[in-house]
């Protein structure tokens, strides 16, 4: 039976219409492509009139299919198939083609834009035609959610769910959470001591009755979708029984191993073999480093087991894996700095008194290896002057390309702490300072109030060869300064890198287990840059603070806050729709040749031994269609994008290409008449 | 033309059939196969007047054309259109036939004379009558000629076309048998069906809706290739599927109709039954499985791994169905002069 | 493949030292490299500044003069590694250059397709492909006690090497550790030594030679390793005008790493060109390593 | 890489440098951090940093670019490229600079043009460089006070072996010069 | 379209997710580009099936382009990877059919790279254009000698019959 088609081109005011012809293109798809019962242009097809109008044509005309030719599918597909669905048509048979974006608005020749609108139409109308009613599919939400990353972003999704009144598992990699932000002394522009901003919300974290912390824990495997994600979290061996452990902390003070902490002093200080990574740590259970331990390594000591007055510690204490069922997962895995070796002409390494941005952190904070004061690596001299080098494998097509956001501030906060704490002269080598949120620029005047000297050139390099006495003995940043337009040489005592924030080294691996994407930096992907940024392409997967991109700490609760927010919604709405766009295989027809189930990489297509066919399990099904296309037999399809509705569209499209004298069909051939 | 079925003359008291076989451009294995229903070709005897056979019995072309239309019940017309005399005979049958059946792989996919399609005319004659060719002693460079003048007259050839159709693709079909050739169970099951009088859609092809490897004793597992073998390469194992060996299995997208032969001798699928069930192009199906479980993500290497196993892609994907693929042939220089 | 020899003009007479202690370490450690027949000057800086079409085509005519049974072109000068290098890639990756140096290399005859040789430097040979192992088996006077500065100027190392880093390279330092002999890790190794412009500015160049020569001497080296005809021809020829132009008294013995890894190797210091150099380096390395080249003659 | 769409919007200037700079499309990248001009051995003496020198290009001033002595003072050190953060081929830059410059007769204040010209005459000449010829013609054209100043060093180098009194001739020279007169025809085809 | 130039006729299949947003984003920056591309949303580059690309080309098309996510960046985990093997394996087969490789072109854009891609399908419209029309819709066309030679031989068998009658 013959479809009839309803066509709608939009003006779009003038967006399309001032490039495209739309009146003559409705003309002629309703004078010319087979099946059109209607064919019309209007203004703005999205408004409510255009809505109504496509209501009333599929109600009084009968229409069993819809063609709009207007903006991007991204952007007003729903808002067409609420108009079809309205009129009781399903809102799979209509198709929204794009004659605005990808046409009026990119060409600059009227003949040209407006002979690839009605390609584009007549590619609908074929494909249109095709197209099959579809149900979309509801599951229901389980309100646990899973928070990966305990910083400040995971930490205040956590809690925002938690006090909502849900169930939080919150997995930190570290023995405690916190995140970079606890490393942190002072933060910017406000000054207030970090710690005390951040440790209220790490107990209130720890005793949350809705939140399960899970330190010193991985994820390990996620399967399921949208509403049930089934995660397995490895909780690695503390060697310390976490409910008999009651926080003491004699083990800590008697073990006689001291290790250099790498991770929560940056290298600046020591921690012990059993340690807490620093005194306010959430839980207060320490955890026995296995590769420092002597236990470990020569089976001596046991001297905090025989210390512990609760008999906690668990030298065989093994890994467990824990299964835990979720309907969201929030993703805040936080970022990792730079590692500044990778530049040597700054001399980090080789050249003592070169700092990264995290160790001078810990060497102004009150709580670090110094107290608080801003010594030399020798740990008593005082610097008399200090170069602040910005864009440290930032801004770099060689390293990152992009800004890292907080390291103009950083470096103010910097300047801030040693002009209060010393007398040194501090130096700022920027190339754009950067200070555009609240109270940022403000802080940047104080700072120039202060007497901070900024220069205005990348440095070139750091180095210990002198050229002059003045300069022996001391560490010279060679640069440009751009605003005098000549080489500069300045001898200080101290050089702080400001390094990039860069993705986590293991970021693209998680987003591969929780089924996200990251962008060619690294960073992960969010659904939409302005519309949707906490959100990804996967459902019920979302992400919040600086695994998504380098920002402050004010951002990066907002972001946690958001994304709680999105998580919420959907457990208060209890159920969420699934697009059917879906693969089904053809059972009778499968050989079972096995080509199709390593294609998915959600584990959808399941093979069955008896019969020997293959299945796609249409709940994990994401309809991507690449099993689709690798069937040699033909006997899967893609609901809404099967290979009729293809075809038949790439007919459509090149309906004008076709060469007049097709001699393939046999109908229109001069049959010479035999003779009879 | 498929309204109604074929008379049935099967002892009903009605008048037998007229059946029609025919050949153009093929090899003649179609009807040995037939010959191989054996006895039951006295059952096919019983039921038809055989009108046109060349390959085993008499027939004139002019007693052909002097039927009525529609008078021949079925032909099976076997073999490509390679010349004009064989579009001629297609027309004809097309037009004096109820039911036409595009029958064996030339018929309804081009099969190997299909591959000529990669050249054109003035290519072949230039390979087939060259002198310069290990094979061929031609040292008059002498070379068929359409028209030859002799002093009775005209002497007419028929012309050689630079492309070689499906039959299809030349006149309307009823229904395709598939097969290089169909094997002989196979014919006698299309006959019963045509005999039984319930026959399937229009355009249907006779056969099975499934692949090769549903009929292969082999086991499967996952597929992953970093090598693709050439089959004197390796002794395959016996128990394992073929593919998984590196070995270009067509099985996977060749339709199920002769029991897996071949795998079942070592020897890989070479595809000869055609595409599955609505399938638009073969290849492109074998290509797409093949391709989709090379096992690398790196352009060059992938590149490699296909350039040192599939050293010809043609002969490999589209062995029996270049003709009848959607690109249909190679690129064609351009149209030759008239002169053949 | 083989390895084709592309000494360079500086090798022919300035640097006849560099030359003749390549092809005694060369045959020393059992290497074989063919000189190509009938090259070419690269143009050094001289010809880009003037003419690109025609320094590409200059520098491509060696390329095409490597025969079928060489894949490997080895300079041991800055210049011509960094020049036959780039006009390679050029050739490679602007496809109209490549179109016009195809014509001109016609004009005389040859042909080139770019990739067809790698252009190495002498140091990625020797550290790569010959390898620690083999040197280290061959060496039989360690230079224990002798403190030097690999110097490795700019060219090699910028920006086409692609065997050692740009900023920071190390290959020369590791290469004279398996020498025994202590590597002096100065901040300026890969800073430039003034190139021509002794020719055009000398105060300017004095200073960059002087930079060097400074840094060396505060890190207490007995003398400079270089890879480069013009680095040694900067620092030893001008070395004494730059002391009378600063009232310095520096006194570095500069000389080519292929030298000293001779002497490492015991080669004759006679065959490895010493003596040609204005600093003498004979003295400081004999006083350096006197009881055990003694102990190694014995 | 500058958009074809864009390239209208650049100055003739820099267009021109973009044209003769392989990989110079980068240029219009630059941005003002002078990692370059801190990074140049020769960058103190330079009239303008390279950095000032792309602002100069965006801005058009040619005159004063090509008659500057930015590039002359170049010594090709590849230090500035391989430190750009925006993988700009400087010194390649330079080059074209150079060339732009003796083109446009606009080289007047450095001698580096006939050090360059000198050199180049005897490898068309000889298919060899010449040290000696080249220093001593040079100096005695263009710095004949310098060559009483040079004496005693080249005395010490001509002592010690290191200086050819003759030049080498490679055996195919009519080749080499049949590509070099190849390559200036078709260099000045455009 | 003028008469002289040869407007070719592109097909692109864009994933929904990358390249068919980047073609949007290149909508909205504004960023013209040449009109000869006609895009077919698939919801990955792994949805591409060889045949789609034969059947534009059988139907006239003068090149086809694949755009998906860049290659670890997929949407659906790594099902770019995929579409690129096919891809490799397409261009081969075409390529020993006659088509020229530039016909056939695999482009990575992210959602952000309007302006890539835009750069991209330019490139790719005047590689084509140089190439001139791709015309295999009439590739199988036999001349007009074929009617004759028909004609000819219905005349025969009738004269044929004749004399027999």
């Amino acid at each position: 039976m013959a479809e009839k088609i309803g066509v709608y081109v939009c003006h779009c005011g003038s967006n399309i219409a001032g490039k495209v012809d739309v009146e003559d293109i409705a003309k002629w798809a309703g004078e010319n492509l087979d099946d059109v019962a209607v064919s019309r242009d209007y203004k703005f097809m999205c408004s409510s009139l255009g809505q109504q109008m496509i209501e009333e044509d599929i109600k009084k005309e009968k229409l069993t299919r819809v063609v709009v030719g207007a903006c991007s599918p991204h952007l007003h597909e729903k808002t067409f198939r609420r108009a079809c669905s309205n009129a009781g048509m399903n809102p799979y048979l209509m198709d929204l083609t794009n004659i605005r974006e990808h046409c009026s608005w990119v060409h600059k020749d009227r003949a040209q834009a407006t002979e690839k609108a009605r390609a584009l139409i007549s590619a609908a109308v074929q494909r249109v035609k095709y197209q099959e009613p579809l149900e979309p599919m509801f599951v229901d939400v389980n309100p646990a959610t899973l928070v990966i990353g305990g910083g400040i972003a995971g930490l205040q999704a956590a809690l925002e769910l938690a006090d909502a009144g849900y169930h939080v598992y919150l997995v930190e990699r570290m023995p405690s959470i916190g995140g970079h932000m606890a490393q942190f002394d002072k933060t910017f522009p406000t000054l207030d001591c970090s710690a005390c901003i951040l440790t209220p919300k790490m107990s209130e974290a720890g005793q949350h009755e809705n939140i399960t912390l899970l330190t010193y824990a991985e994820l390990e495997e996620v399967s399921g979708s949208v509403g049930s994600f089934k995660v397995k979290i490895r909780q690695k061996a503390r060697c310390v029984d976490y409910d008999a452990c009651t926080g003491c902390g004699i083990c800590v003070e008697k073990c006689p191993r001291k290790v250099l902490d790498t991770e929560f002093e940056a290298g600046m200080g020591n921690r012990k073999a059993i340690y807490m990574p620093f005194p306010q740590a959430v839980p207060r259970v320490p955890v026995i480093d296995q590769d420092s331990c002597i236990w470990f390594e020569r089976q001596k000591c046991r001297a905090c087991e025989k210390l512990c007055p609760t008999d906690a510690i668990k030298f065989d204490q093994q890994d467990e894996l824990i299964d835990i069922e979720v309907g969201n997962i929030i993703i805040a895995t936080g970022w990792k700095p730079f590692d500044s070796k990778k530049i040597p002409q700054y001399g980090y390494g080789r050249l003592a008194n070169v700092y990264t941005s995290m160790e001078f952190e810990r060497l102004c904070n009150a709580a670090g290896p110094t107290n608080g004061k801003i010594v030399m690596r020798d740990g008593k001299t005082v610097p008399k002057s200090i170069a602040i080098v910005h864009c440290v494998g930032s801004r770099d097509d060689r390293h990152n390309p992009y800004c890292s956001g907080v390291c103009c501030m950083a470096s103010l906060k910097f300047g801030h702490l040693v002009l209060e704490k010393t007398d040194a002269e501090v130096y700022s080598f920027y190339i754009d300072m950067r200070t555009n949120q609240k109270n940022y620029e403000e802080f940047y005047q104080r700072l120039l109030g202060e007497g901070m000297r900024f220069v205005r050139g990348k440095v070139s390099e750091v180095t210990d060869a002198a050229r002059m006495p003045t300069e022996q003995g001391k560490l010279i940043v060679q640069c440009e300064d751009t605003l005098i337009g000549r080489q500069q040489r300045y001898p200080v005592d101290m050089v702080i890198l400001m390094g990039a924030l860069e993705p986590q080294e293991d970021a693209r691996e998680l987003g591969l287990k929780c089924g996200i994407s990251c962008s060619m930096d690294g960073w992960y992907t969010e659904r939409h840059p302005k519309l949707d940024p906490v959100a990804t392409m996967t459902d019920g997967v979302f992400v919040a603070g600086t695994c998504q991109g380098p920002k402050d700490i004010p951002a990066s609760v907002a972001q946690g806050a958001a994304a709680a927010a999105r998580v919420a919604g959907m457990i208060t709405k209890g159920r969420v729709m699934i697009e059917p766009i879906v693969a089904t295989i053809n059972e009778q027809a499968c050989s079972g040749c096995k080509i199709c189930n390593n294609m998915c990489p959600y584990n959808a297509i399941e093979f069955l031994e008896d019969p020997g066919v293959s299945r796609v399990i249409t709940a994990l099904c994401k309809g991507c269609g690449t099993c689709v296309a690798a069937c040699p037999a033909g006997v899967i399809t893609g609901a809404h994008f099967n290979n009729k509705q293809i075809f038949s569209e790439i007919e459509g499209i090149l309906w004008d290409a076709l060469q007049p004298a097709d001699d393939s069909s046999p109908q229109a051939e001069p049959v010479p008449a035999s003779a009879s | 033309m498929s309204e109604s079925a074929p008379t049935n003359g099967n002892g009903n008291g009605k008048a037998k059939g007229k059946l029609a076989i025919y050949w153009a451009a093929s090899c003649g294995g179609c009807e040995i196969s037939i010959l191989g229903i054996d006895t039951k070709i006295l059952d096919v005897a019983a039921a038809f007047d055989l009108v046109m056979c060349p390959c085993i019995a008499d027939g004139k072309v002019r007693d052909i054309e002097k039927m009525e239309d529609g008078e021949i019940d079925v032909c099976l017309f076997n073999g490509g259109i390679r010349t004009s005399e064989q579009e001629y005979m297609a027309r004809l049958f097309r037009q004096k036939s109820k039911c036409l059946i595009a029958f064996g792989s030339c018929a309804t996919e081009g099969c190997i004379p299909g591959l000529g399609n990669l050249h054109n005319r003035q290519s072949i004659f230039d390979n087939s009558y060259t002198s310069e060719t290990d094979s061929t002693e031609n040292p008059d460079n002498i070379r068929p000629q359409a028209v030859t003048e002799v002093p009775e007259g005209s002497l007419h050839l028929p012309i050689f076309y630079d492309t070689l159709k499906t039959l299809d693709q030349t006149v309307d079909v009823d229904y395709y048998l598939p097969g290089c050739p169909p094997e002989s169970p196979r014919i006698w099951e299309a006959i019963e069906v045509l005999l039984s009088g319930n026959l399937p859609d229009k355009g249907a092809t006779i056969g099975e809706n499934t692949t090769v490897c549903d009929y292969c004793p082999r086991t499967r597992h996952n597929k992953k290739i970093k090598e693709f073998k050439r089959t004197w390469e390796v002794i395959p194992d016996e128990e394992t599927c073929l593919l998984e060996q590196g070995l270009v299995c067509a099985g996977l997208a060749t339709r199920a109709g002769c029991g897996a032969l071949c795998p079942q001798v070592n020897s890989p699928c070479i595809g000869c039954y055609g595409p599955n069930e609505g399938v638009e192009d073969y290849g492109a199906r074998l290509l797409s499985a093949l391709a989709s479980v090379i096992d690398s993500e790196d352009p060059d290497e992938i590149d490699e791994i296909i350039r040192k196993g599939i050293p010809d892609p043609i002969g490999t994907f589209y062995r029996f169905s270049l003709a009848g693929s959607l690109m249909r042939r190679g690129k064609r220089p351009a149209p030759t002069a008239s002169s053949q | 493949m083989k390895y084709a020899y592309y000494p360079g003009c500086s090798l022919e007479s300035g640097s006849a030292a560099y030359d003749m202690s390549v092809r005694a370490v060369i045959e020393q450690l059992g290497f074989g490299l063919d000189e190509l027949d009938d090259w070419n000057c690269c143009g050094a800086t001289e010809y880009f500044s003037q003419n690109e079409l025609v320094a590409t085509s200059v520098i491509a005519r060696n390329l095409a003069l490597v025969d079928d049974q060489h894949d490997q072109l080895v300079a041991p000068c800055a210049a011509c590694f960094l020049n036959l290098k780039k006009t390679d890639k050029l050739m490679a990756e602007q496809p109209k250059i490549r179109a016009k140096v195809d014509q001109a290399l016609a004009a005389g005859g040859l042909r080139y397709q770019p990739g067809r040789v790698h252009v190495r430097h002498l140091l990625d040979v020797l550290y790569t492909d010959i390898g620690e192992e083999a040197i280290r088996a061959k060496v039989v006077q360690p230079l224990t006690g002798l403190r030097v500065a690999p110097y490795y100027g700019c060219q090699i190392v910028r920006p086409l090497n692609g065997f050692d880093n740009p900023e920071y390279p190390m290959k020369l330092d590791e290469m004279f550790t398996w020498l025994g002999a202590e590597v002096v890790d100065y901040p300026v190794k890969a800073h430039c030594c003034g190139g021509h412009m002794t020719q055009i500015s000398e105060e300017h160049a004095f200073e960059l030679i002087r930079r060097l020569l400074q840094s060396a001497a505060d890190y207490r080296a007995d003398l400079i390793l270089c890879m480069c005809p013009m680095c040694q021809l900067n620092m030893d020829m001008y070395q004494g005008r730059v002391n009378n132009f600063f009232n310095t008294k520096f006194k570095l013995p500069i000389v080519y790493f292929t030298q000293m890894l001779g002497v490492a190797l015991g080669i004759d210091m006679k065959k490895l060109g010493f003596g040609k150099e204005l600093v003498a380096a004979e003295p400081v390395i004999r006083a350096k390593l006197e009881g055990q080249m003694a102990a190694a003659t014995k | 890489m500058v958009a074809e769409s864009h390239a209208a919007h650049l100055s003739q200037f820099m267009k021109d440098v973009i044209a003769d700079t392989p990989g110079g499309q980068k240029v219009v990248h630059c941005l003002q951090c002078g990692s370059c001009g801190g990074s140049c051995p020769n960058g103190s003496e330079m009239d303008f940093t390279p950095r000032a020198v792309f602002a100069m290009i965006a801005a058009d001033r040619r005159d004063a670019v090509l008659q500057a002595n930015t590039m002359w003072q170049c010594v090709s050190c590849y230090l500035c490229t391989a430190r750009c953060p925006q993988e700009i081929p400087i010194t390649e830059i330079m080059y074209a600079l150079k060339r732009m410059a003796i083109r446009e007769g606009k080289a007047g204040g450095s001698d580096a043009p006939a050090l360059a010209k000198t050199f180049t005459d005897f490898v068309d000449r000889y298919g060899r460089s010449f040290e000696f010829g080249i220093a001593t013609r040079y100096l005695l054209f263009n710095k004949p006070l310098s060559m009483l100043k040079m004496g005693g060093a080249g005395m010490s180098m001509f002592a010690k072996g290191r200086l050819a009194l003759t030049p080498t001739k490679i055996r195919q020279v009519k080749q080499l010069q049949a590509i070099i007169d190849k390559a200036r025809e078709l260099s000045n085809e455009d | 379209m003028s008469e002289q130039v040869f407007e070719p006729k592109i097909v692109g299949f864009l994933c929904n997710w990358c390249s068919y947003r980047a073609a949007d984003l290149a909508g909205s920056a504004r960023i013209t580009h040449a009109p000869n591309i006609r895009i077919v949303r698939v919801m990955c580059s792994g949805r591409v099936d060889p045949s789609f690309v034969m059947k534009a080309f059988s139907l006239g098309a003068d090149a086809v382009m694949i755009a998906g996510c860049h290659p670890g960046e997929c949407h659906y985990i790594e099902q770019n990877y995929k579409a690129m093997r096919r891809f490799h394996m397409l261009r081969q087969t075409l390529k020993a059919m006659g088509v020229e490789e530039q016909r056939i072109q695999l482009v990575w854009a992210s959602a952000a790279e309007g302006q890539q891609l835009a750069e991209a399908i330019d490139k790719m419209v005047e590689e084509v254009r140089e190439l001139g029309p791709l015309g295999w819709s009439g590739n199988w066309e036999e001349n007009g000698e074929r009617i004759q030679a028909l004609e000819d031989i219905v005349k025969e068998h009738e004269e044929a019959m004749e004399v027999t009658a």
